[in-house]
């Protein structure tokens, strides 16, 4: 019964996720069309001669109609094949495969810390409310919410990297030979991007519970004499985990944005710093792919989160 | 069109217009009055709720309301008693059948068309909070009818408003507050003014009073009674509360799970039921009477109704039934007329005995 | 009478934290519940028959609310209880039930799962003990194959099946009291009616006292033995229920019954109470009824007290020289 | 007990703190961004090739930055360039979102789905990167990048609105109106709007700070205000180009974008509770 | 920095008869002096090692003819070696994979090349080889030198290791031509399989092979072991971490994670004194210019030109951007160059005053407004916002459009948007090919697609086809002096080319083109 439902609900899910990653493809597809002018002019770049613009136009299939564009380019994007660059001629599915387990490490290293110090300072405020735990962590959050994140990478360059010498002040350390390395380099980068990440989740933490200590069932379970322990533990972070889920998808999200001007700020050469560079030199191929595979990336851990819900709470069934 | 006579309003105090509008309000005879205002013929609404799975809240529905005739409908929630009243004032899509407002189709119109014709037929909900724009005035609420209708000044729009509100027992001095100010029969009666104001033929009730206090439950009933005696409504009231439909109503109409089980003219529905699901609500039906002190024994029907996406076959009230039989699983009853002015659907109308053996628990 | 009373309520008064300063909702509240006794509190809603209700077992918001007065429980001070000790008697001395089991269930939790646990929270019993006992507590409250419903989770269930849970969880550590605010006012009348008939049930097979909250004189009428009227925050009538329904003291009490409609009114105005219940924050001295009152003397300015007339208690300076008509 | 009552005194005193001192320092702000020309005591792109990177003085409040520019001036005439890109962002979101959350929840049917798909999917996409690639395609510039910003924070509205307006369509209310014969523009217009209107506005207050962040992120990047204008994320890029000769440079203008954003993200909080319709009454 | 892609080395002339003596030398044979990092050598340097370098720049592509940008050639050079060499000190024509070449007349090259060359696939350089590159180099779609090689009618290989080129008009750039891109020589069959990929996995002859490049993160390179001069060179491996934001790449070299960086800025000298690294510096002949649009109003007046002439303080400009360490110039040609025109010297004085009235003369009393072209770089804007002030003196208002690398030319000078553009200009081996590259209404650097001066053509005609030096140098004087009068264009300040590096790393020299190279350096313990 349960397995049913659950594969159900796997299959609901994915028929949801498949619409959305059409649209998603299909805007990332269109913003190419969108490049004012001739695509392929602009692709073959400048002093460019009319026979390199032909062989351009014949190479990525501009000359078919729009829809069978689309079909194909998705098609190729499918195999894995995402053009190449056109300011280094890198095989764009080269250049994130080799950047994306960096942007991975630093996002990953930033959604644990700020998971891990969110949700105790949440818990905290939420246990004692009105209290000056809660008035504290409540200003850390607002802080934390307001604070750019690119400005704290600054300070902390300028503090532990600089001053201190404590950690590496840029770059990134290649994680198939020195995985250790690669951690220490994006230690402050993580730290950086979480500060609102963590803010954010003990704000969530805390207001998630703080509704569900005034509603009915709560005073249910008083009324049945449970241990506040219990009550706590038990039954109210059974009852948050459906959004501290959301609030986790959310915050991959808003991570894996960050990291753009972050990696900017450390000069590693991630995810972002290859959309920036690729957005400011028009380097069309790069931000799709950059984009696609973002893209792609939150739906899957949408997808998976959608799963975890139906885990956490029963009544999020098939519609 | 036969709205004119509706229209022409300004210049006139609504109180006049109560006036004019008195008609002998045929409360409940023997010989029904021949004109229905309302036809309900064969409507079924269904929803679709999941693939292959559709909610049947209205399973084939056949009623007529007639002109200045109070029209009780009673079933327990589940029973499709309020989304037959959203239907009658077009809030609600059928989707079989239709519905004849004084013999038009509503749902057959658009535009300016319906939006004129709807204006006679109105609806109270149970919630006289929600019913109100709580970012409006009294005032702005009631004169957003004759807004929309568009005639008049904005003075005489006022004045008409105000004169309604006066009709409903409410002062001046509530026309300028906002609905959070007001207590919830307040609000109530200032949702039967802004209706008032439209002078509709036909008010639908929807569990009018359910969300009030005792005490001022009884003021709203009196109100209805009242401008039902002077203006000559016509009044479909749906309750679940047997009591209060009894109190109001000239017919009652008996719901259960999307058809109609029975209908009758109150006090033959009352005093001689004729479906077992009727008995049982009288009989289950709370009275401030103690037990000790009841004449007859109180019975309490068993099990609850059951789902309308899968309603149980032949008789739908066979699951519950005391009395139900092989012939109830098989076959559904007839919607069948045994008395003048009254109308069932069971196999075993009015033979309420105990089968000899019950077939299962 | 203190001997044989398993609750005894003196002077309990409640009062709420508001922008204005502490307004009380309740106050001089006083009456006892014996052992099997089914008490009725009725009231319109804003009388505060809720709020007593919770404070017994201090459910109210501990921010804003702030009660006094005296609540005895088999001898023991309800109020002033410190938190372990009102927690060892929540569920197991008294229990609860509340208006809307939807909310009042964990959704994210089996049934099963919140029956046992609350046995396993006030008694030493395996997690298989707890289990069987809990099936045995849903098939006494009539939930068919209870042990399919076990591993359900709340939402797949109807209103009145959630109603019967919640009564399961309730009275599975076998409590001496049973609160029941308003349990049967979300459901239908059928299924109110069986309910009702439940509760009746269980109460006369454990000798379970009922305090049983309502607005509903009917279902009152049906279930309890005696009946507390509430009006604005005071008792205003405290009777045994035939003595109350045949001819009640109180005029709001005779009020109430009146503006009820019924067959032999059909077609006639019914009687009704004109004017409005009073706020807390404005109440009038004197006879808290007073304005509303058919019957009001110049002498009602004065504060009544809550005075026993033979078996009854009633707050009215008139209560001897009325007769009131009753519901019956 | 008294103690008990005490704590939650000083918590909502802060809290009222909180909001008045974020309220002053916005209407301040705002103030100076309207006056940045009489206030401002130097030109903010007055150079001076011997008053290269000086500390704070009497003359130069914040110091100066790498062309002898007065630091306190620049960013005196940064907030209306601020202000202006933050609340051109909002509009925009709110312009698009607004309009598309009302069709999408009035009508319900396939335009419901297909714009909520529409809004799934752009929720999809990490916002920063979405609006650096919408402003890669409108061109680089602060009107620009900000309106690829709204474009972006315009999902966001959309969804709240489409959710205010499936709840207000099924009020009570506008289906009596729709019993007195109101035309959709009417329900829409005098029922369903006003009563979503009121969380739109705190999520416009919110997304306000958002926005004011994401200006700042994008000038960082040079993709906002352009030079030599003095925006304030452009400013905090320049500084940290120095960082190494002077550190100081990036803290007036994070400092200034922290301070914004964290009134600008109070005064929603605070506008959540006010115009909470259930502390009415 | 600049979109003028086909940067070649360095300044250097050849006239007729010195070319006919280098024919003579080389002809002599055994020079295999010819390749610069023989040259000079200081003698006791350590073999061996990894140089880890950060450099600013990723390069666009690492085919030689396809790339884009004149800070290629510094991550080009470990792998390709070119035709003919440049002598970085004289700027004077030297043996490179030819060893020799002799003209039999004005219109023919003959090339004599070296043997025993191999490519890093193993493959043999030869005739065919030099062909198959000119020939593609001439021809190909994606080639960007053909303007290079527009006098080349024909290659033909006319021996084992000889190729001759058949020219339709003398041209006296041809052999420094050879020395840039279009004398890199790649290896045929790399070229053939490697087809568009190429780009990323050059084969040359050079004393590296490339590794692996890692696009805008790392290029590896490690030592040929088949190059043809086995003393070459004294790095075993090159590791170029690509750190395009300047003070960063700086802070990894001051942390020790990084050996050398190039490209720094003045500003930035400093810190690299604090840091305790070496400082090399040196003059280039990069330029800092306005690129105007003189066919657009205002600027179609030579009054308002002039005006923009005058309207900037070049010391200051010096003084705020690159901390004083650079050269003002009103004539692109550093002092030191064999053609540098004294006459100019004195002109285009900073005056806000005559610039103004320079302007009222031309109609605009109010002043101008000029809409002007940038990067989006921090240095770029920085020098933005010095130029937009400075003008402001001269009622000359400035609107800034910043913008990223490749599109400055696409709408400065593609679309023709906007009047001016300021950019750095990396510097040609001989004036004729700066003459026609920007004056020529042909080339797409000439955004105003006319001659600026009717004069003009004919005067560069003249530089391009007068072999005698002196002659060559009055032509070019007077060209100079036309455009000068003409104000065609608004010449600013030379660059200074500053790199930091580990104490350790010993042998580096900045050279004039401002592109370091790593053959002579080696790295102590």
């Amino acid at each position: 019964m349960r397995a049913k439902r659950m594969a159900r609900l796997i299959g609901y899910s994915l028929l949801q996720a498949g619409p959305v990653l059409v649209v998603a493809t299909f805007m990332v597809f269109a913003l190419m069309q969108l490049v004012p002018g001739d695509v392929a002019i602009a692709l073959a770049g400048e002093n460019a001669t009319r026979a390199r613009v032909e062989e351009i136009r014949i190479l990525y299939g501009l000359d078919r109609p729009i829809l069978a564009q689309y079909g194909s380019w998705l098609w190729k994007m499918a195999q894995g094949d995402m053009s190449v660059s056109m300011l280094s001629a890198e095989p764009v599915f080269d250049s994130i495969q080799r950047r994306l387990p960096v942007t991975l490490l630093v996002v990953g290293l930033a959604m644990l810390a700020s998971l891990a110090v969110g949700i105790p300072l949440g818990l905290t405020a939420a246990m004692h409310p009105r209290r000056l735990v809660d008035f504290v962590v409540t200003a850390f959050a607002s802080l934390g919410i307001a604070l750019p994140g690119f400005w704290l990478g600054m300070i902390l360059v300028s503090i532990f990297a600089m001053s201190l010498n404590w950690f590496p002040v840029s770059g990134m350390a290649k994680m198939a030979t020195d995985p250790w390395g690669a951690v220490w380099h994006a230690i402050l980068p993580a730290v950086a991007l979480a500060a609102s990440g963590a803010a954010e989740v003990a704000r969530q933490t805390r207001s998630a519970l703080l509704e569900i200590q005034s509603s009915q069932y709560m005073r249910t379970l008083l009324a049945k004499g449970l241990p506040q322990s219990q009550i706590f533990w038990k039954h109210g972070l059974k009852n948050i985990s459906v959004t501290l889920l959301t609030v986790t998808g959310l915050l991959f999200n808003r991570l894996l944005g960050g990291t753009v001007v972050i990696e900017a700020v450390f000069a590693i050469s991630g995810m972002g710093s290859l959309v920036v560079t690729a957005a400011t030199g028009k380097d069309y191929p790069v931000i799709q792919g950059v984009m696609l595979t973002m893209v792609v990336i939150v739906v899957a851990v949408n997808l998976v989160i959608e799963i975890l819900y139906a885990v956490f709470d029963p009544r999020i069934t098939t519609r | 069109m036969a709205n004119c006579q509706h229209v022409s309003m300004h210049g006139v105090s609504i109180a006049d217009r109560g006036k004019i509008a008195i008609r002998s309000a045929a409360i409940c005879s023997e010989a029904e009055p021949a004109r229905p205002v309302v036809s309900i013929e064969e409507v079924k609404v269904h929803f679709p709720v999941a693939r292959r799975s559709t909610l049947r809240a209205i399973d084939g529905v056949s009623l007529q309301v007639f002109e200045g005739e109070v029209l009780g409908i009673i079933g327990e929630s589940g029973s499709g008693k309020s989304t037959l009243g959203r239907a009658i004032v077009a809030l609600q899509t059928v989707t079989a059948g239709r519905i004849l407002c004084d013999g038009v189709d509503l749902a057959k119109l658009r535009g300016r068309q319906l939006r004129e014709r709807r204006r006679a037929y109105q609806i109270v909900f149970q919630d006289p909070d929600g019913a109100l724009n709580p970012r409006l005035t009294i005032l702005q609420s009631l004169c957003e009818p004759l807004d929309i209708e568009g005639t008049g000044t904005w003075k005489e729009r006022e004045k008409a408003a105000l004169a309604c509100l006066d009709q409903v027992g409410l002062g001046p001095d509530f026309a300028n507050r906002y609905p959070h100010q007001l207590s919830g029969g307040q609000k109530q009666r200032a949702v039967i003014a802004r209706i008032l104001t439209m002078r509709p033929r036909v008010v639908v009730c929807d569990e009018a009073v359910a969300a009030l206090d005792v005490s001022i439950r009884a003021e709203i009933i009196n109100l209805f009674a009242r401008l039902q005696q002077q203006l000559g409504l016509t009044y479909i009231f749906i309750s679940h509360d047997l009591n209060l439909v009894a109190h109001l109503s000239s017919r009652i109409a008996v719901m259960y799970l999307g058809v109609l089980v029975e209908l009758a003219p109150a006090e033959n529905l009352l005093s001689e039921p004729l479906h077992p699901y009727t008995l049982s609500l009288l009989q289950s039906r709370p009275e401030p009477v103690p037990a000790s002190l009841r004449s007859r024994p109180r019975e309490s029907l068993r099990g609850e109704i059951p789902s309308a996406l899968a309603p149980p076959s032949g008789c739908r009230f066979r699951t519950r039934c005391p009395r139900a039989e092989k012939i109830c699983e098989d076959e559904v009853p007839v919607w069948r007329n045994p008395a003048p002015g009254r109308w069932v659907a069971c196999h075993f109308a009015g033979d309420h005995r105990q089968p000899e053996q019950p077939e299962r628990p | 009478m203190a001997v044989s009373s398993l609750l005894d309520v003196d002077n309990l008064g409640i009062f709420f934290e508001t922008p204005r300063g502490m307004v009380p909702t309740v106050s001089g509240i006083s009456f006892s519940v014996r052992p099997g006794e089914r008490v009725g509190i009725v009231g319109e809603s804003g009388c505060g028959k809720t709020v007593t209700g919770l404070s017994l077992l201090g459910l109210l918001p501990p921010q804003v609310a702030r009660v006094s007065g005296r609540a005895l429980f088999e001898g023991r001070n309800l109020l002033t209880m410190s938190r372990s000790q009102l927690r060892r008697l929540s569920g197991a001395g008294i229990g609860m039930i509340f208006q809307e089991p939807m909310r009042a269930l964990d959704p994210v939790f089996t049934i099963g799962e919140q029956i046992s646990e609350t046995l396993r929270a006030h008694t030493d019993v395996s997690r298989r003990e707890a289990r069987l006992r809990s099936i045995a507590a849903l098939a006494e409250v009539g939930i068919p194959s209870p042990e399919r419903r076990y591993d359900d989770y709340p939402h797949i269930l109807s209103g009145g099946m959630q109603q019967r849970v919640m009564i399961a969880m309730a009275l599975i550590c076998r409590p001496r009291l049973l609160i029941a605010d308003e349990p049967t006012t979300a459901l239908d009348v059928t299924v109110q009616a069986q309910i009702i008939d439940l509760l009746h049930r269980l109460s006369d097979e454990r000798g379970m006292a009922l305090l049983f909250i309502t607005h509903d004189l009917g279902v009152v009428a049906e279930l309890c033995t005696r009946v507390l009227i509430l009006y604005a925050g005071q008792i205003v009538e405290d009777a045994a229920i035939e003595s109350v329904y045949r001819a009640p003291k109180h005029p709001y009490t005779a009020a109430l019954f009146q503006s009820m409609p019924r067959l032999s009114l059909r077609g006639k105005p019914l009687p009704v109470i004109g004017g409005r219940v009073p706020g807390f924050a404005d109440m009038p001295g004197g006879c808290r009824f007073r304005d509303r009152c058919a019957y009001a003397q110049p002498g009602c300015v004065r504060k009544p007290e809550l005075e026993s007339y033979d078996d009854r208690r009633v707050r009215c300076f008139r209560a001897c020289d009325l007769t009131l008509p009753g519901a019956v | 007990m008294s103690r008990f009552q005490a704590i939650p005194g000083i918590h909502v005193c802060l809290r009222r703190l909180g909001f008045h001192l974020s309220l002053g320092y916005l209407v301040f702000l705002l103030l100076l961004a309207i006056c940045a020309p009489w206030i401002a005591p130097h030109s903010p792109t007055l150079q001076n090739p011997s008053h290269v990177l000086l500390p704070a003085d009497g003359t130069y409040l914040l110091g100066t930055d790498d062309l002898g520019r007065d630091v306190f001036s620049r960013l005196v005439w940064g907030a209306p360039l601020t202000l202006y890109g933050s609340l051109l962002a909002v509009l925009v979101a709110c312009g698009i979102g607004l309009p598309l959350g009302l069709i999408a929840g009035f009508s319900g049917g396939w335009i419901d789905a297909a714009i909520s798909r529409g809004i799934d999917t752009m929720l999809s996409f990490p916002a920063i990167v979405l609006a650096i690639g919408v402003t890669g395609m409108l061109g680089i510039g602060q009107t620009n990048s900000m309106i690829a910003v709204g474009i972006v924070f315009s999902p966001t509205i959309a969804r709240l609105v489409r959710g205010q307006t499936l709840i207000g369509r099924e009020a009570l209310y506008v289906d009596a109106a729709r019993c007195f014969g109101a035309s959709n523009s009417r329900l829409i217009l005098r029922h369903i709007l006003p009563n979503a209107i009121q969380p739109v506005i705190v999520q416009a207050t919110l997304l306000l700070a958002m926005a004011l962040l994401a200006e700042a992120s994008l000038s960082f990047l040079g993709l906002g205000v352009q030079p030599p204008q003095p925006g304030w994320g452009a400013m905090l890029a320049r500084g940290y180009h120095y960082m190494e000769i002077a550190p100081s440079q990036i803290y007036a203008p994070g400092i200034a974008i922290l301070v914004t954003a964290l009134s600008v993200n109070t005064l929603g909080e605070n506008l959540r509770v006010i115009l909470d319709p259930r502390r009415r009454r | 920095m600049s979109n003028d892609q086909h940067v070649t080395s360095g300044e250097m002339i050849a006239t007729r008869r010195e070319w006919l003596q280098l024919l003579g030398v080389s002809a002599a044979g055994a020079m295999a002096a010819g390749l610069p990092f023989i040259a000079g050598q200081a003698l006791a340097q350590t073999r061996g090692g990894t140089l880890k370098i950060a450099s600013p720049h990723n390069p666009t592509s690492m085919d030689p003819i396809a790339g884009r940008h004149g800070s290629d050639h510094i991550l080009l050079f470990p792998v390709f070696e070119t035709l003919i060499n440049i002598d970085l000190d004289t700027l004077m024509p030297q043996p490179g994979l030819a060893e020799s070449w002799t003209t039999p007349d004005p219109t023919t090259l003959v090339l004599n090349l070296r043997r025993g060359v191999t490519f890093h696939d193993g493959t043999r350089f030869d005739a065919e080889a030099a062909r198959f590159n000119l020939e593609r180099a001439r021809t190909d779609n994606r080639s960007r030198v053909k303007i290079d090689l527009i006098f080349v009618q024909s290659i033909q290989v006319t021996g084992e290791y000889q190729v001759t080129l058949k020219l339709s008009e003398p041209d006296v750039v041809l052999l420094s031509v050879l020395s840039d891109r279009a004398g890199m020589m790649s290896a045929p069959k790399a070229v053939q399989e490697a087809g568009e990929r190429y780009d990323r996995m050059p084969v040359g002859t050079g004393p590296w092979r490339m590794d692996s490049w890692l696009d805008a993160e790392k290029i590896t390179y490690s030592r040929f072991a088949g190059h043809w001069n086995r003393s070459a060179p004294y790095i075993d491996r090159l590791d170029v971490s690509i750190i395009t934001e300047v003070n960063t790449a700086l802070r990894t070299v001051a942390s020790k994670q990084n050996d050398f960086v190039f490209q720094l800025a003045p500003q930035q000298i400093p810190i690299i004194e604090r840091s305790g690294l070496t400082l090399a510096r040196g003059q280039t002949v990069a330029t800092y210019h306005l690129y105007l649009n003189y066919a657009k109003p205002p600027l179609d007046n030579v009054k308002v030109r002039l005006a923009m002439c005058h309207g900037i303080d070049r010391d200051e400009f010096n003084q705020l951007t690159m901390g004083g360490y650079a050269e003002p110039t009103i004539q692109t040609l550093p002092k030191s160059h064999w053609a540098y025109n004294t006459e100019l010297d004195g002109s285009y004085q900073y005056d806000p005053a005559l610039a103004r009235r320079l302007l009222a003369e031309a109609g605009y009393p109010n002043g101008i407004d000029i809409e002007m072209y940038i990067y989006n770089d921090q240095r770029s804007q920085q020098r933005g916002e010095v130029l937009v002030e400075q003008y402001k003196r001269s009622n000359i208002r400035i609107q800034l459009r910043a913008v990223p690398g490749n599109e400055l030319g696409a709408k400065f000078m593609g679309e023709q948007l906007g009047h001016a553009a300021f950019s750095v200009y990396t510097g040609r081996t001989d004036p004729s090919q700066f003459f026609s590259l920007m004056f020529d209404p042909k080339s797409f650097i000439n955004a105003s697609r006319i001659w600026g001066a009717p004069e003009l053509e004919k005067a560069m005609i003249e530089c391009r086809t007068t072999f005698d030096r002196e002659a060559r140098r009055k032509a070019i004087g007077r060209t100079l002096r036309i455009i000068h009068e003409h104000a065609l264009y608004v010449p600013v300040i030379l660059q200074t080319d500053i790199a930091a590096m580990q104490p350790k790393v010993k042998g580096y020299k900045p050279n004039i083109l401002g592109k370091p190279r790593f053959e002579n350096v080696s790295l102590d313990g």
